[in-house]
């Protein structure tokens, strides 16, 4: 019985040592200098520049690593310089030179307590490690770069091939990023996964897989020592716990939820911050594949798909109307207005669209299997889409799998169509990958995201890529697309922006207005109130 | 001659509510029981001895039993009328009990000597260490050997005749006045049966204790029991010294258990058959009105189905319940 | 004792060889490719093939398998296929968090639950038996995601009484207990529940027991007959038991994880099937075996101890 | 005498309040999986932008969800999920688990002592983890969530079966019915099933229960039925991150899970309660 007794007041003090624990406590983090961000993900993949592509890996690298130029920080429309002082490109366009800021110094790494200077030596390793498909995702388009170191501060790049805007790919974005040849080679590729080194505003200080990572300011960024004295990314693949967290001050800023009713919830509590330039979200019909091979069923679904019904889900203001692939704020872009001129809205038609579906053969319309990632903002949308093609008799059977397997899938040629949220720097290079045969899923000859099999506008796509008249080259453009609306290839649905929340100690020391890479950038400037 | 009745039991109802409905498993009692006397209780399974002995430790379990009527006098005290820690005071100090099943009466976490010592120590108010040091001497008493360390051990280690001997070293660890043993020798082997037993009567002598044995071994009353009492339904039917229902058994069911016994010392022709009593105990959920018996009975007349028989003492010291004998 | 224990012991081994094995061969037989999760939507099939070759996925299945418990082996459970992190590093990071959630569940439960099913037993049919009977049947049938998110609601979002994030600084016990109050309840209570069911029927057993009648018959008082005499006894079939609440708990503690936004094996465990990591993904498994192994080993050790039937045995 | 029997055990039932409740509360829940289409006041997957995220009121008892979808509807259309992979999967782990049991408690060779071997390896997963395993292999679905669940459940009838006929197997009638020459299938059909199916009832109503529960655990880890396909673990999870604002998009398919699984345990328990005379006793 003495037993019985012990074991009732042991848990009468384990409850009270838990209540005491909880009320000892003041709620809320501490008010330090330290930026607390948090990511929708699990972790990161990997903060090599060569090997990453979620929004957390890339604004993790932008804090680490510049670019030989960058984009304005939160506005896209200005390439400015960043590694290099300047830049010449030469008349043809086929080469371009850049001149180093000199005195550019790394976080130290083992080693090199005081880091080393940046070279041309590292812009010429970085450019052969983003050839070369081991080390990097994004090889088949730096393969089209010869580097020429011409001195420690001078380099020059020779295409290959003709490019539109060459100068893109290096800038702080994806491979643009600038990693340091003995860095590199002295820590080796993997542990450069989770410790990079750079030369940007914070070094990584320590990471915790699948929980955050922690950067610390580094005193010799050459801009100048950051304000904040660190900044946390953590990793919380959860909206509830991010909300709560930002609610409870916890967390200064969070990658928030891309639609209306939660964006109008967090305005009460907190700064949303909204931006762009977003990602396009469209539907690519697979003409390879009955019966989306008969046009008049890709154009019947077409006026069967509200584009305002869609819009209103995710809300207007985390999304804008998208009437062609290529967005009016970009080269060769065309606006909803431009379109409806020529007659190619499709707009919402359900009585149009059924009989579109009888002259096809169709009149009681069909069944289709589609493999749809869990990701909200594709999940949401195709939902959406099933309900509204379901009211002209078309049944979609949804099959979802996890993101990445998503990815594998589509590129496997599953779907009879397939959505795609994406944002790519320039027409360019948005047609050919989407739409050019050699782009084609499985059977292409370089196979990247063309789902629709579609192989009518390879001749216009060279054509403007090789168009040196810039006016002439946007006019292609534009005629590409309006044959792709025409055929019932592609079907733009709205541009997808970008939402964060945060609380108002933060002062970013720039206006996002709009970030390439998908991110609330954070640099030297930003600093916290008290 | 009132002073040497240690125990009595009268008119003792103990009723079960169960589900199916009550269940009368003592229905009138009356025992007495002399000191230094063995009294036997007989019947066959499920007609109320054990509950009839629970009841004078006041161990039924309530709910769903209760004692609703009765009186138990015991040393001039009604226990039915003490308070549960008078009562406490009595058990196991002046009245123990031995029970049935010795595979399972004993605690298989304790030592067997700790569980001896734990009602020495409760009762007699001795030491921890004088209670284990009595309780080894009780061991060898009840002829264990090596008892130092049986003491040690725990039940499992020990054979069904080893534990039945802690169970009555245990029962006779504080001088009882009365032992109860509810079929003390069943889960036995025959060989151990016969130990135990002498063993019982040869510590009765010595501690001058009276016994209060249950069975349906009608052999285990003639070597133990001074009388016996023979229980039907809840009902005593009979109640004699041992010698005269022996000699001759009155009421019928008493009859009927004799004649089951095999004899020994007669040769069974090879025509006869062992007798037994034709038909089975009445559920206890639905007794017939009249006599319990009447239905296995055949010497029934029409009186049993009327009324159920009083308990009347036919000749000195022979009581009886049956209208055969004590018709008005 | 010691020949038992041995005993018990060696039957882990061929135990935990057929787990490594079944998870082994389950992760390699799963669709997905590890390659594309890593490069993401920008790869090339060069790309694709290299990181395989790399990653030695080309390999004969027999080969892989080989190397896998070979790594195993020398303690080596690999590096993410993510992030090269060597999942030693991770599983380290991580392992304590769900430790020390999974047992002070598994103290709570046995804290409150014990009492609480001693208590119902003994007031067998009244109505405290009567209220505990159906709150423990609520809590046995309660999703632990469920009573996760309604503590939060109520005590975090509501009352604002509890933090909703992590699991606390390092270093900083008070935090790190402020942080686990509310995921220990919402497991532990669910554990409660279980373990006082299993003690109420089991202490209903033993006190029908015929020893708990010697023990009465001996005049022992009341309490010492409940708490020296049924009570340990009841204990042992529930101390049996622990082991497969134990993995129950275990099994619950992934989505609590997920809730509660907690670092730990369950949270890293979904992770790393969401992203195809199979190396994490077959490590986790192999650490939630084990430590289910292991557990049941304990337990079981402890069984032999209490109990003289086999300490003596 | 057998009639007796059920008839006693029938009353035992019906005494027990809880396992009565029990009882209707399955019975309703399965008449509304049953008619769902004609209970359900909405189509669970209509969408209606116009009446998003609207509290419980008249027109939505339990309100809406981020696409205007009736909540109420999704709940009784989801107790079609949970109740029919809880039902099929236990059936399912039932029939492989017990025959595997009474196969190796019958052979007690080589293949019986593997079968146990292998239930005593599977036991050491939580369920949840042993679930994923497969899920990850087999890919995801209904039918694949019945089959991996099933074979989750499958070990323990094993071990349930394996010890009941254990115990029956050394009974005289057995020996009996061997000794008069019946084939193994038989005695296992004939003499072993039926005396061991009571208490492998008994044990399926529990575990149905814990099946329910590992559904929703699954589908709550997003390991489920995929959407739009209501499963209430699903809805739970979706509705998690509207915990602030919507409240009652998780609370009420979280409350509908914790109603089924408690209705299956309450019937077990009453169940458990009738087959145990000793612990109703008294």
């Amino acid at each position: 019985m003495e037993k019985y007794y012990k074991l009732r007041s042991l848990a009468v003090l384990f409850i009270a040592v838990l209540m005491i624990a909880g009320l000892s406590q003041d709620v809320g983090a501490a008010k330090d200098n330290i930026l607390r961000i948090a990511f929708d993900s699990g972790d990161t993949k990997s903060m090599d520049p060569g090997r990453s592509f979620g929004t957390q890996d890339m604004a993790l690298q932008d804090m680490i690593f510049n670019g030989l130029l960058r984009y304005k920080p939160g506005d896209i429309s200005v390439i400015e310089t960043d590694l290099a002082e300047r830049y010449e490109v030469s008349g043809d366009g086929m080469a371009m030179t850049f001149y180093l800021r000199k005195g550019v110094m790394s976080h130290p790494f083992k080693g090199y307590p005081d880091g080393i200077e940046l070279t041309t030596e590292d812009i010429a390793y970085n450019i052969k490690k983003n050839q070369d498909p081991k080390t990097s995702t994004y090889s088949s388009t730096y393969m089209n770069f010869e580097a020429e170191i011409i001195d420690k501060y001078t380099i020059k790049i020779k295409l290959k091939e003709r490019m539109v805007q060459p100068e893109l790919f290096f800038t702080d974005y994806r491979g643009g990023f600038v990693i340091l040849k003995k860095a590199f080679e002295t820590i080796g590729a993997l542990r450069h996964n989770t410790s990079p080194v750079g030369t940007g505003p914070f070094k990584v200080d320590k990471y915790i897989p699948g929980q955050k990572v922690i950067l610390k300011a580094h005193d010799k960024y050459f801009r100048g020592k950051p304000k904040l004295d660190a900044v946390e990314a953590l990793f919380m693949p959860d909206i509830n716990a991010r909300e709560f967290a930002l609610r409870k001050g916890e967390i200064d800023v969070m990658e928030g939820m891309r639609e209306q009713p939660w964006i109008e919830k967090m305005k009460k509590v907190s700064i949303v911050e909204i931006f762009g330039p977003g990602e396009i979200n469209h539907l690519n019909f697979n003409v390879s594949r009955k019966p989306f091979d008969n046009k008049k069923v890709r154009q019947a679904l077409m006026y069967a798909t509200s584009r305002d019904e869609l819009l209103t889900f995710v809300g207007a203001d985390a999304a804008d109307p998208m009437c062609s692939i290529i967005p009016p704020f970009m080269k060769g872009g065309l606006s909803c207005d431009d379109i409806a001129k020529k007659g190619l809205l499709y707009k919402h038609d359900i009585e149009k669209a059924k009989k579109l579906l009888a002259e096809a053969g169709y009149p009681n319309g069909f069944d289709v299997e589609e493999t749809i990632t869990e990701r909200l903002s594709y999940r949401r949308s195709m939902e959406n889409i099933q309900a509204q093609w379901k009211k002209v008799g078309v049944n979609i059977k949804l099959n979802v799998v996890d993101h990445a397997t998503y990815h594998t899938k589509i590129r496997q040629d599953v779907n009879p169509f397939t959505m795609y949220i994406c944002m790519r720097p320039n027409a360019d290079i948005f047609l050919s990958w989407f739409f050019h045969s050699d782009a084609i899923v499985v059977s292409g000859k370089r196979p990247v995201t063309n789902f629709s099999h579609y192989t009518l506008v390879d001749d216009l796509i060279i054509k403007a890529r090789n168009e040196t008249d810039s006016a002439k080259q946007e006019e292609i453009w534009r005629q590409i697309q309006t044959k792709l609306l025409e055929d019932g290839i592609n079907y733009p649905m709205y541009v997808l922006k970008f939402v964060f929340a945060r609380n108002d100690r933060i002062d970013w020391g720039f206006e996002q207005k709009a970030v390439l890479a998908l991110y609330t950038q954070i640099n030297e400037q930003t600093s916290l109130k008290k | 001659m009132k002073n040497d009745i240690l125990l009595e039991v009268r008119d003792l109802h103990t009723h079960f509510y169960t589900d199916e409905g009550l269940v009368k498993a003592a229905d009138g009692i009356d025992i007495t029981i002399k000191k230094g006397k063995t009294l036997g209780l007989v019947g066959e399974s499920g007609c109320g001895k054990s509950v009839t002995a629970l009841s004078i430790m006041r161990l039924i379990q309530e709910p769903p039993g209760k004692i609703v009527k009765g009186e138990i006098l015991f040393d001039d005290q009604n226990l039915l009328k003490l308070s549960e820690a008078k009562m406490r005071h009595i058990r196991g100090n002046r009245i123990s009990m031995i029970f049935q099943e010795p595979m399972t009466s004993l605690n298989p976490l304790l030592r067997c000597g700790n569980q001896i010592a734990e009602a020495i120590s409760l009762h007699q108010g001795v030491s921890n260490r004088d209670a284990r040091a009595k309780a080894v001497e009780m061991l060898q008493k009840v002829g264990i050997p090596d008892p130092e360390g049986r003491a040690r051990e725990y039940p499992h280690q020990m054979s069904g005749g080893m534990r039945q001997r802690v169970m009555i070293a245990m029962a006779l660890s504080c001088n009882p006045e009365l032992m109860i043993a509810d079929e003390p020798t069943t889960a036995l082997d025959v060989s151990i049966q016969a130990q135990i037993l002498a063993l019982m009567n040869q510590l009765k002598e010595e501690f001058g204790a009276s016994i209060l044995l249950i069975t349906h071994d009608l052999g285990v009353i003639a070597d133990m029991a001074q009388s016996v009492a023979v229980m039907y339904a809840g009902k005593i039917v009979e109640y004699v010294d041992v010698v005269r229902l022996f000699d001759n058994p009155m009421h019928p069911y008493s009859v009927g258990l004799m004649e089951s016994i095999p004899k020994m010392d007669e040769v069974v022709p090879e025509d006869k058959i062992l007798r037994t009593i034709p038909g089975v105990v009445p559920s206890l959920y639905n007794l017939p009105s009249g006599c319990y018996f009447q239905e296995r009975c055949n010497e029934a007349f029409d009186a049993c189905g009327k009324k159920v028989p009083p308990l009347i003492e036919i000749e000195p010291g022979h009581l009886l319940r049956c209208w055969k004998y004590g018709q008005q | 004792m010691i020949k038992y224990s041995i005993r018990r012991i060696l039957l882990t081994i061929p135990l935990l060889l057929v787990v490594l094995s079944m998870v082994f061969v389950f992760v390699r037989l799963a669709p997905g490719d590890p390659a594309m999760a890593m490069l993401g939507q920008y790869a090339t099939q060069e790309g694709l093939d290299a990181l395989r070759k790399q990653m030695g996925l080309d390999a004969p299945m027999w080969l892989q398998y080989l190397r896998f418990l070979g790594d195993l082996l020398r303690g080596d459970l690999g590096v993410s296929m993510l992030n090269g992190v060597p999942v030693v590093d991770q599983l380290r990071v991580v392992l304590p968090y769900t430790l020390e959630l999974t047992v002070s569940a598994m103290v709570l439960g046995v804290l409150l639950g014990v009492p609480m099913g001693v208590y119902t037993a003994l007031r067998r049919n009244r109505s405290a038996d009567y209220s505990g009977r159906v709150v423990s049947l609520v809590g046995i049938s309660i999703p632990s995601f469920f009573l996760g998110i309604l503590l939060l609601y109520v005590f975090s979002v509501r009352m604002d009484l509890f933090p909703v994030l992590g699991a606390g600084r390092d270093g900083d016990l008070g935090d790190r207990l402020y942080h686990l109050v509310l995921p220990t309840l919402s497991l532990g209570l669910i554990m409660t529940s279980y373990i006082m069911r299993m003690t109420r029927s089991s202490m209903l057993n033993v006190l029908n027991e015929d020893f708990v009648r010697t023990a009465k018959s001996k005049g022992l008082q009341e309490r010492i007959v409940v708490y020296k005499h049924a009570f340990m006894n009841a204990l042992i079939p529930v101390v049996s038991v622990l082991g497969i609440y134990f993995i129950i708990n275990l099994g619950s503690s992934i989505m609590t994880e997920i809730v509660f936004s907690r670092p730990g094996l369950g949270k890293l465990m979904v992770l790393a099937m969401k992203q195809r990591d199979y190396v994490v993904l077959q490590s986790v498994m192999v650490i939630y075996a084990t430590l289910a192994i292991f557990i049941n080993l304990f337990v079981d050790l402890i069984y032999g101890l209490i109990d003289p039937r086999i300490k003596y045995g | 005498m057998l009639n007796d029997l059920r008839r006693k055990q029938l009353r035992v039932f019906l005494r027990n309040r809880i396992a009565v409740v029990g009882f209707f509360l399955t019975l309703l829940l399965i008449l509304i999986a049953f008619f769902a289409g004609y209970v359900a006041p909405y189509d669970p997957n209509e969408q209606n932008v116009y009446s998003r995220l609207t509290s419980p009121d008249l027109k939505h008892w339990f309100g809406t969800d981020s696409y205007g979808r009736d909540t109420l509807s999704r709940v009784i259309h989801g107790s079609r999920i949970s109740l029919a992979v809880g039902v099929c999967s236990i059936i399912f782990g039932m029939v492989i688990g017990s025959l595997a049991g009474m196969f190796a408690a019958f052979d007690r060779g080589k293949i019986g002592n593997l079968i146990m071997r292998a239930v005593d390896v599977m036991m050491c997963f939580p369920a949840e983890i042993f679930a994923i395993l497969f899920l990850v292999m087999i890919g995801q679905g209904m039918d694949k969530l019945i089959f991996a669940i099933g074979v989750v459940m499958a070990p323990r009838f094993a071990r349930l079966s394996y010890g009941t006929t254990l115990s029956i197997r050394e009974r005289e009638y057995i020996e009996a019915a061997r000794a008069l020459g019946a084939k193994r299938p038989r005695i296992v059909l004939k003499h072993i099933f039926p005396n061991i199916l009571g208490e492998i009832l008994v044990m399926c109503s529990l575990w149905t229960a814990t099946a329910i529960r590992v559904e929703a655990n699954l589908s709550f880890l997003g390991m489920g039925v995929p959407p739009p396909t209501a499963t209430w673990g699903n809805m739970v999870r979706t509705g998690v991150s509207q915990l602030t604002n919507a409240p009652w998009l998780s609370i009420f398919p979280g409350l509908a899970i914790m109603v089924a699984v408690l209705a299956f345990n309450l019937i077990g328990d009453g169940l458990r309660d009738v087959m145990d005379p000793k612990l109703q006793q008294g």
